[in-house]
């Protein structure tokens, strides 16, 4: 009987929580070890799980013995294993980049540690969900625990962009909330597998109107235009380890609902809406694009790229027929969530060591700042789709999967966000390639900020070399 | 006509008025409870839409008590933003975001 | 009869509703939010849910209702009229 | 104008939606899946016999985790939103107030002591005691008998986090018994009212601390 004990599933929720509230109470400004400790061993756990899954398929366990629908039922199959491992991958690097970012007087970090480990329990615990109710319950944790990062000892900017995010995700939960009632009422269930043979093509309207408002409630958590209005201030005005655990992996979160609801229980209603998300999504690559390339401020012009690149993520709801655009769609994940970690945390040495946030200000910085600069070329490479870039691997899965099923228009779509990135990446580029003027000072950054930034980015690249075994992990769908 | 459906439409209605509200007013105070009058209603649809026979079910009874936990705390974390945000800069309505 | 007390309190739940967020002061806009949650406790009553009517009478309608008014109290202090 | 156009547009939005929902409701017929059987059948081996508590804290209690999990994120939230700040001096209400509220305060103790234990089999539990609780401290508050907290010491600290931390552990250590929070029937009551004994505790301090971190910063 000792094998539950040992689950890496249920660990890789209690864990953070634990070292969390250890952070808490050790005090203001402590627990950085506990949890960098604690989230090298949720690397470790994420790695036996996805192996686990990849050769033994899903797991699950059944909390408290009743099981659904009485219970709540936990359950990772590939899609899972792969967030969580994303999460983990991406969540320990900036745990260590954190650690040097945060001066010890720094009213931003204060608490720092006890909200980032709220903030991964709640997407663990969100990953590893098979219950509606539950499943809304963990939005309010990841949602909370990232309004409260945003607004962390920061000035008026910075505590309005919070403000307006926490409406959004508020009312994003509260239309989800609404929705899952609705479910209950027609179903008396709201676990996943038992919802799964009951919702069929001639469900009641009031289904149909339940899955409207989930995914109205959770586009809006995932920043999809036209609800990306909160995005832009909340990621660009944060401090940059938030900023970049927001992109890579907050706004992910909500996606990743949208997708397991569309394979899963309202598989049979979802479909309906497909080409509405993907001319969303479409909208949001160009318009996201467009306020990029015309951004002033560096990490603004990050985050508008971030609206941009969530765009491509819609683009695959009008091709889930073809298994291919899963995995389109979780390389795309993979590729964002490394490079935008590793383009926010390099922003953020750029504006320590130039002491401004803006692009013009960024002149000189190749030579005194190399690996940084190197670290922003090769995140800015994921995201315009050069090969051999993970990003390239994304976007060359969606335009076979697009061409495959005779909409070329998707693949045009695509090619034409891929030239956007490239001027709002060179933008940047250039401009730091430019001479130094002569009035700049550089105050020098701790080196484990720049090799963690680093890191991130290389490893959104060599992803691109090493996707065959992501895509096996998929296919242990549930 | 059962009492729960009687409730459970009024928190339709509750709902999107909530909702309404959360759009179009800007005061950040009257937002505030306008958000809580839209989970309001959607507590009394998960409780009057499963109780329309008028049979009671403690399933969503108990989460209706886990949401209600769930909506002070994000209404004390607003109010905690709305008075930071006064006391930065005397306004009680969100600035116009700039990129400057 | 039940039905029409029923009624009633819902016809009351949407007016306070209807003047929580209509009435132009915000004071008063407060004690009618405090009015809706002591409503809606009658009508987890009416729903046969008394641990509900508990929690909202104590947390929906007592500390939200407090923290309302104490954040009124110092923003409309500072700012004159509301 | 502008204003006006959609402010219509807004309210005949919401006005669609309700009489589509509405309409969408009248139709439905039973459900496919009855959860009062389940509930009852096994309300024996839960530890209480009050249906809510043991959906709550045993069928549910992940769910119930998560939760306090929230609110202990929210207040922590609200220090690092709020920052540190001196405790503000507290205004000594008219001295009949305050006697009245030294009268009212024992006996709010000893309701909420009644509610938990009442919890297990009927109305009552650790949300009801804990913010009765809260609410004793506000009522102190206000008259000035009890000060707004400054920051929070190791002390406070320790009880804010008390009740999740021994739900956490509860939790993790019945995996010992096949899974999260699998109660063995025989223990499950008394492990119920040791949560819910902690609960109460953490819940009244960090319900009151939802009031009294915020009511001292304003009023510097």
């Amino acid at each position: 009987m000792l094998e539950p004990l040992f689950d890496p599933l249920i660990w890789l929720m209690l864990l953070p929580l634990a070292w969390a509230t250890l952070a808490f109470v050790l005090g203001p400004g402590r627990g950085a070890w506990p949890a960098i400790a604690g989230l090298a061993t949720q690397c470790w756990l994420a790695f036996d799980l996805a192996q686990k899954v990849g050769s033994g398929g899903a797991a699950i366990h059944v909390v408290g013995g009743w099981g659904a629908p009485l219970g709540i039922d936990l359950a990772v199959d590939g899609l899972s294993a792969a967030m969580l491992l994303l999460t983990q991958a991406v969540a320990l690097p900036l745990a260590i980049y954190a650690r040097s970012y945060f001066k010890s007087d720094d009213p931003a970090g204060t608490w720092f540690w006890p909200l980032m480990g709220f903030l991964v329990a709640g997407l663990n615990a969100l990953f590893v969900s098979a219950d509606l109710f539950n499943l809304y319950v963990t939005l309010e944790l990841v949602g909370l625990a990232a309004v409260g990062l945003v607004a962390a000892g920061g000035g008026a900017q910075q505590v309005a962009a919070a403000l307006r995010y926490l409406f959004a995700t508020l009312v994003g939960s509260g239309a989800y909330l609404l929705g899952v009632a609705l479910i209950y009422g027609v179903y008396g269930t709201v676990s996943i597998s038992t919802l799964l043979p009951l919702v069929t093509n001639d469900a009641p309207r009031l289904v149909w109107i339940a899955g409207g408002l989930m995914v109205t409630g959770l586009m809006l958590k995932t920043a999809l235009f036209p609800f990306h209005f909160w995005l832009p201030p909340a990621h660009g005005g944060a401090p940059a380890p938030v900023s970049a655990l927001l992109s890579a992996l907050v706004v992910k979160a909500s996606f990743y609902l949208i997708l397991r609801l569309w394979l899963g229980p309202l598989q049979a209603v979802l479909p309906a809406f497909a080409w509405l998300l993907a001319l969303l999504g479409s909208a949001a690559i160009f318009w996201g694009s467009w306020q990029a390339i015309r951004a002033v401020k560096l990490k603004r012009l990050i985050a508008y790229s971030t609206v941009a690149q969530l765009g491509y993520l819609f683009l695959i709801f009008p091709l889930l027929a073809d298994h291919g655009a899963l995995q389109a769609g979780v390389m795309q994940i993979f590729a964002h969530g490394l490079a935008k970690a590793g383009m926010f945390a390099a922003a953020g040495v750029l504006i320590k060591a130039t002491g401004q946030d803006t692009v013009a200000g960024l002149a000189g910085s190749v030579e005194r700042l190399p690996v940084t600069m190197f670290a922003f070329g090769l995140a800015g490479m994921t995201l315009m789709g050069l090969p051999p870039s993970s990003g390239f691997l994304a976007k060359w899965l969606i335009i076979e999967a697009g061409l495959a099923q005779g909409h070329w228009i998707i693949a045009v779509v695509v090619l034409a966000g891929g030239l956007l990135a490239a001027v709002y990446v060179l933008r940047v580029l250039r401009q730091a390639f430019l001479l130094t003027p002569a009035s700049a000072t550089i105050t020098p950054v701790p080196r484990m900020l720049e090799w963690s930034a680093f890191a991130l980015a290389a490893a959104s690249v060599l992803l691109g070399l090493r996707g065959v075994e992501l895509m096996q992990l998929l296919g242990a769908m549930a | 006509m059962s009492t729960g459906f009687i409730f459970a439409l009024t928190g339709a209605i509750l709902f999107a008025a909530g909702l309404a509200g959360v759009v179009l007013i800007g005061h950040l105070l009257r937002r505030i409870l306008a958000f809580n009058l839209m989970g309001s209603g959607a507590f009394l649809v998960l409780v009057g839409l499963a109780q329309r026979q008028d049979v009671v079910d403690p399933v969503p009874q108990a989460m209706v008590l886990t949401g209600i936990v769930v909506a002070v705390a994000a209404t004390a974390l607003a109010l905690a933003l709305v008075r930071k945000l006064h006391a930065l800069t005397g306004q009680l309505e969100l600035p116009d975001d700039v990129d400057a | 009869m039940t039905i029409a007390f029923d009624l009633l309190l819902a016809l009351s739940l949407l007016w306070s509703a209807w003047r929580t967020l209509a009435t132009p002061r915000l004071d008063r806009a407060i004690v009618l939010f405090i009015i809706f949650g002591l409503l809606m406790s009658l009508a987890w009553a009416r729903l046969a849910a008394p641990d509900i009517g508990l929690a909202e009478a104590a947390i929906g309608a007592g500390l939200t209702g407090a923290l309302l008014l104490d954040a009124y109290g110092v923003l409309g202090r500072r700012q004159g009229s509301p | 104008m502008k204003r006006f156009s959609l402010v219509v547009l807004v309210l005949s939005l919401a006005s669609a939606f309700v009489f589509f929902l509405g309409g969408a409701m009248l139709e439905l017929g039973p459900t496919a899946i009855d959860l009062r059987a389940p509930v009852a059948v096994h309300l024996a081996e839960s530890g209480v016999t009050h249906p809510v508590t043991a959906v709550l804290l045993n069928y549910r209690g992940y769910d119930t985790l998560l939760e306090i999990a929230v609110l202990l994120l929210a207040l922590l939230a609200i220090l690092a939103v709020v920052g540190e700040a001196p405790a503000s001096p507290t205004r000594a209400a008219h001295p009949v107030l305050q006697a009245l509220a030294r009268l009212a305060v024992p006996l709010m103790v000893v309701v909420a002591v009644y509610l938990l234990w009442a919890g297990a089999f009927r109305p009552g539990g650790a949300f009801q005691a804990g913010a009765l609780l809260a609410a004793a401290a506000v009522l102190l508050h206000l008259v000035g008998l009890l000060p707004s907290w400054s920051r929070p010491r190791l002390g406070l600290r320790i009880g804010l986090a008390a009740g999740f931390a021994l739900f956490l552990a509860v939790a993790a250590g019945l995996l010992t018994q096949g899974s999260l929070l699998q109660y063995p029937p025989a223990a499950a009551g008394v492990l119920i009212l040791l949560i819910e004994s902690g609960l109460t505790v953490s819940l009244a301090l960090i319900l009151a601390g939802l009031f009294l971190f915020l009511s001292r910063e304003a009023e510097a």
